[in-house]
């Protein structure tokens, strides 16, 4: 029996596999699928104070290896939320995590004070990268300053671990991640997803109603992994590795990379049960070789 | 209860020039199916493309549920390929489905199918009958090759109305200008409707003059099509408010008077 | 027949299709598949003051829809290109257009001034862009500020037209444009590739000797877009589209998004009549549907 | 001079496990293709995996090419999956093959191809032959199933030693034990060598010993195989100086004093 639990330090994991927030509904849904408690564990949907009506439709694109969406964050906000949905998961122990979205610096700090009087919820990722929101995919995670500045107002009011989630929009994500760690992010996770777009040459139109969206899935891979090994070596709080992830060997290389744990999201859209089969695969390709803790694996990958 | 099929088995399949029926052995999802739900289909196993394929239950008998699909991409091409034992993964059975009145009225109930919009409907009508009701088809296309499955609802002994825009088989036009002329001889108590968006639209249109019970079977392209990516909107009414909403879950099929049209691209 | 000329303003071509520097070899190694004659123009690989070496390999690996590559722009130099390479290119009347690289802006100036000498060049890319060379991927590209020195210097000393090929691996490739506009370039072509890794997870090592490559492919073809969607917008100067364009539907969504112009380059590795292909596409394109000018299509995206 | 052929069919596929032999109709590139040359193959055509694969020339006959390969891969799974009357389209012949010298040597020639390395060695086997050299076939693998040429190249009354690490088949240990044992009695006036880097390596080693003229085909990932992507270099030696060199073009074979076998990974 391998080893597969996963210390964040300010969080112990069963498992290094958490599912990625927006796709994986707020859990109920994906009860029918399997069983909650065999995750690592997950992340809801972007939950904002208020509720969204998100962007109109078409919200999908299909692209080779990817999938671009322009959901627009719709949601039930944060009453909703606590009032409909924490008390049916509140049965589970796997840890939840909330995916933090603000128009403002203080809407974030605002959702989590909100949040702050429920338990059932284990940390908060702060959502400062999604595209989908602002004209040209503004976000704070694009600038070193906006980021410090949210996480740190964020850090400052919550009582409960702040991951901060980041773009790959940017030049030098380094920069940016450093930034976050120096506002006293618990952890960082990488990446959201690509501003990106296609065109419909029957019509002539944009795709998306949106314009632009968020490239995920497959193809995006190779970039996030370079961005979780740059980002790995330079930060002392964990890294959260993130980006078209479908295998267990996908999974690996983030860990190899140093990521201490990975989030899957569009794996969840193509199989509701992608998160088991790829803590399965995790577990036999440390079984075959002999490893005890998949902890070990971490940042160890061979350079010379 | 949607479940996952890992094992579904090809047993049949037929085609009419880009029009495809496929059997599939999936016996817990068969046993449990109702007209106008859906199926997400992995149209491959290589990883391409990348999503599934959402496609409506044409057919349940036993063990076995049936597709029939047109192909238009991709996905489409992948799915025509399969041949009789070929392994298909499927999720199913999802969505809400159409609703059939437990009361049998006297008038007859009509559904409207455009071109491979008369998918779900086929089901549709056997429920129907079985449940008393009196169905009556009406099935459109562009030329006689778009409503190949005449070939089983005639000797299945429903009721037909045909409509080709090039007069090739039945009705010389639309199959809305058809419903126009017969709709308000035949009365029915219901209508079931599935097609191109143009077509429904204009539907519901002329059902603002008849304003019959009416349920319409919507499309989306889908990420999920079981609740999570809220990818699949409509504008739906909710009492006064108006939301986005997924229609893999809440629908696909939904009452007329619901649906906001005009939103949609 | 459709009229497929492409006026680039500083350079007509018989149509909008280019090849990309470094998949096309010097020109002469495509010979037996295709006739030169038949593309836009064709650009040549990349070329430093003295040959190169390139990186040790491996210098390839294979992603979802994609490709990474981490050449390290091994090339003869620009007195073997002159010497063995040019004279057998002369005979072709297709435009041809040297990519320039350096190390330092005085050597990109270095390059430009040796081949101004020589007849038979059309025009100059300037490679500014290329993520194989320094650590990080670090390049001119990725600041405007070092975009608008180079691209001066090169455009002060030129007599010919120069194109500047950005970098995607940026927050904002809007700014960088304008920089490079700002500096006189007479065009800009986007993108090159994106900065990504893969690791071997058996052999626990990055599948690519440098660590780092740069992607290419189908995979980057919607973030490719969506930059030359932004870029077309803001400048006056010609923008040349290109990243992961296999199909002429695929260099239509950049024509329709603002390129008066493409450049076609994985395509030519997996299929060396990918050019000609894209170009019957296109003109197929038009001819089905009655348009007359492929010119009329530039920046056509109706949006509302 | 290098072709593209779009309309390569599928003739003929042999598999004994994960090995896999095809014969592809490709009257143009049979005629030309000389021992060692090579062949890139679109294993699909739905785009996945993205770059062709490349393979050796196994053998010619007439209008057909026969390629033999062994199953590592996406790319490979696709192509054992190809059946007769499938199309493939296909490059070739690609690169510089073996040197045949003119005039046979009374000593004989040994050809070493550990598993799916025999692939190139069985045309240039034959060519041998026919221009009056004498061949002897050195074969090795991790057991017999690793030696399914076998069945080919004993009937076609080839001189073969056969090594299986598991000593299922012939000598029990590596080929380059076997081959230690045996070239000083053999005496071969050349090498010709296919195999893992590892096997070529040793036997580079052993032969600074025999300094028997050799020739050795190398491998590596291909972006085109028509030179123009510098993805497939090695270090090799040209006259004092040594440079990244594409074995697409120069290679895939090169005599063995020119390859600087630590500079690869
Ligand atoms: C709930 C539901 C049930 C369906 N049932 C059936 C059915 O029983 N039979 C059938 O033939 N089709 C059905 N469809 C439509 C079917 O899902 C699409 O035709 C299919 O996904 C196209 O995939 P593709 O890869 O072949 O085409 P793609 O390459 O994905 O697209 C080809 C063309 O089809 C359009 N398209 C893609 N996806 C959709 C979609 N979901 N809805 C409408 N247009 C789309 C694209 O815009 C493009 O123009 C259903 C769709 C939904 C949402
Ligand atoms: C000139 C040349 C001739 C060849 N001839 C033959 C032949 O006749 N028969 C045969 O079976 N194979 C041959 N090969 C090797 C063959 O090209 C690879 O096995 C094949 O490309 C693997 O593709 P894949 O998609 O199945 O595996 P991938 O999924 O691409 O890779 C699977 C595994 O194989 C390794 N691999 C991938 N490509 C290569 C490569 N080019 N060389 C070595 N290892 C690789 C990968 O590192 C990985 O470990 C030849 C290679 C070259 C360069
Ligand atoms: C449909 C969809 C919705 C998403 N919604 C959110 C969200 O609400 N908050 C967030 O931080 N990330 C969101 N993401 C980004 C994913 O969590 C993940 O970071 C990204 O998709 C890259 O990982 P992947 O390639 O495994 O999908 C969403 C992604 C998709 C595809
Ligand atoms: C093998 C390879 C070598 C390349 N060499 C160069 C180069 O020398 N100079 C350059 O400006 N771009 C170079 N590029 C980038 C391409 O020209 C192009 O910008 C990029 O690949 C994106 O386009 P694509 O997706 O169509 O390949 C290279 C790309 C590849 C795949
Ligand atoms: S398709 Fe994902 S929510 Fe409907
Ligand atoms: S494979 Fe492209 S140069 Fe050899």
């Amino acid at each position: 029996m391998t080893d597969l639990s996963c210390d964040l330090g300010f969080m112990k994991l069963a498992n290094p596999v958490i599912a990625a927030s927006g796709t994986f509904g707020y859990g109920i849904e994906m009860e029918p699928f399997l069983n909650l408690e065999a995750l690592g564990a997950y992340i809801v949907k972007g939950l904002y104070l208020r509720p969204r009506p998100g962007n109109p439709p078409p919200r999908l694109a299909e692209t080779p290896a990817g999938l671009i969406n322009s959901i627009g964050l719709q949601g039930v906000g944060v009453e909703a939320f606590v009032a409909s949905v924490l008390p049916r998961l509140r049965k589970y122990r796997t840890p939840l995590i909330v995916n933090v979205c603000g128009e403002t610096e203080e809407e974030y700090a605002a959702v989590i004070e909100f949040l702050d009087k429920e338990d059932g919820i284990a940390a908060y990722e702060l959502n400062i990268s999604c595209p989908n929101i602002k004209k040209n995919g503004l976000c704070p995670a694009l600038s070193p300053e906006a980021t410090f500045k949210v996480v740190s107002s964020a850090r400052k009011v919550s009582r409960r671990p702040v991951i901060t989630k980041l773009s790959p929009n940017v030049t030098d994500i380094v920069t940016i991640a450093l930034a976050a760690e120096e506002a006293g992010s618990d952890a960082v996770s990488l990446v959201n997803t690509f501003l990106a777009m296609v065109v419909d040459v029957d019509s002539r139109r944009p795709v998306l109603r949106n314009i632009f969206g968020g490239l995920s899935g497959p193809a995006i891979k190779p970039i996030a992994l370079r961005m979780v090994f740059q980002v790995s070596r330079r930060l002392k709080i964990p890294v959260i590795g993130c980006g078209g992830i479908m295998t267990g060997r996908d999974a690996l290389e983030f860990i190899l990379a140093g990521a201490r744990a990975v989030e899957v999201g569009t794996a969840n859209l193509v199989d509701p049960q992608a998160t088991l089969r790829i803590i399965k695969e995790i577990e036999e390709y440390c079984h075959s070789r002999g490893i005890e803790r998949v902890s070990e694996l971490i940042g160890s990958l061979i350079l010379d | 209860m949607s479940l996952i099929e890992r094992n579904g088995r090809v047993v049949a399949h037929e085609a009419w020039g880009e029009y495809h029926l496929l059997g599939i052995r999936a016996p817990a999802i068969a046993k449990i199916a109702r007209p106008g739900q859906f199926l997400m289909l992995q149209v491959n196993s290589s990883g391409f493309p990348l999503l599934r394929r959402p496609i409506s239950v044409h057919h349940c008998e036993d063990d076995r549920v049936e597709v029939f699909f047109k192909v238009v991409g991709t996905g489409t091409v992948l799915l025509a390929a399969k041949r009789p034992g070929d392994k298909i993964d499927l999720i199913g059975p999802l969505g809400k489905g159409f609703t059939i009145p437990g009361q049998p009225a006297a008038a007859p109930v009509v559904l409207v199918g455009g071109g491979r919009g008369i998918a779900p409907l086929r089901f549709l009508a056997h429920e129907l009958k079985a449940k008393g009701h009196l169905p009556i088809i009406f099935y459109g296309g562009k030329t006689k090759q778009d409503l190949p499955l005449t070939a089983y609802l005639q000797p299945e002994g429903f009721e037909l109305f045909l409509a080709t825009e090039d007069g090739g088989l039945g009705f010389h036009g639309l199959i809305t200008e058809l419903l126009e002329r017969e709709i308000p001889r035949l009365k029915p108590s219901r209508l079931y409707v599935c097609g191109p968006e143009g077509m429904m639209r204009r539907l519901a249109q002329l059902n603002q003059r008849w304003s019959i019970p009416a349920e319409f079977s919507l499309e989306a392209k889908m990420g999920c099509g079981f609740g999570v990516c809220y990818g699949c909107v409509w504008l739906i009414r909710h009492g006064v408010a108006a939301e986005w909403t997924r229609i893999c879950q809440e629908g696909p099929v939904f009452p007329g008077e619901v649906i906001i049209w005009e939103a949609q691209a």
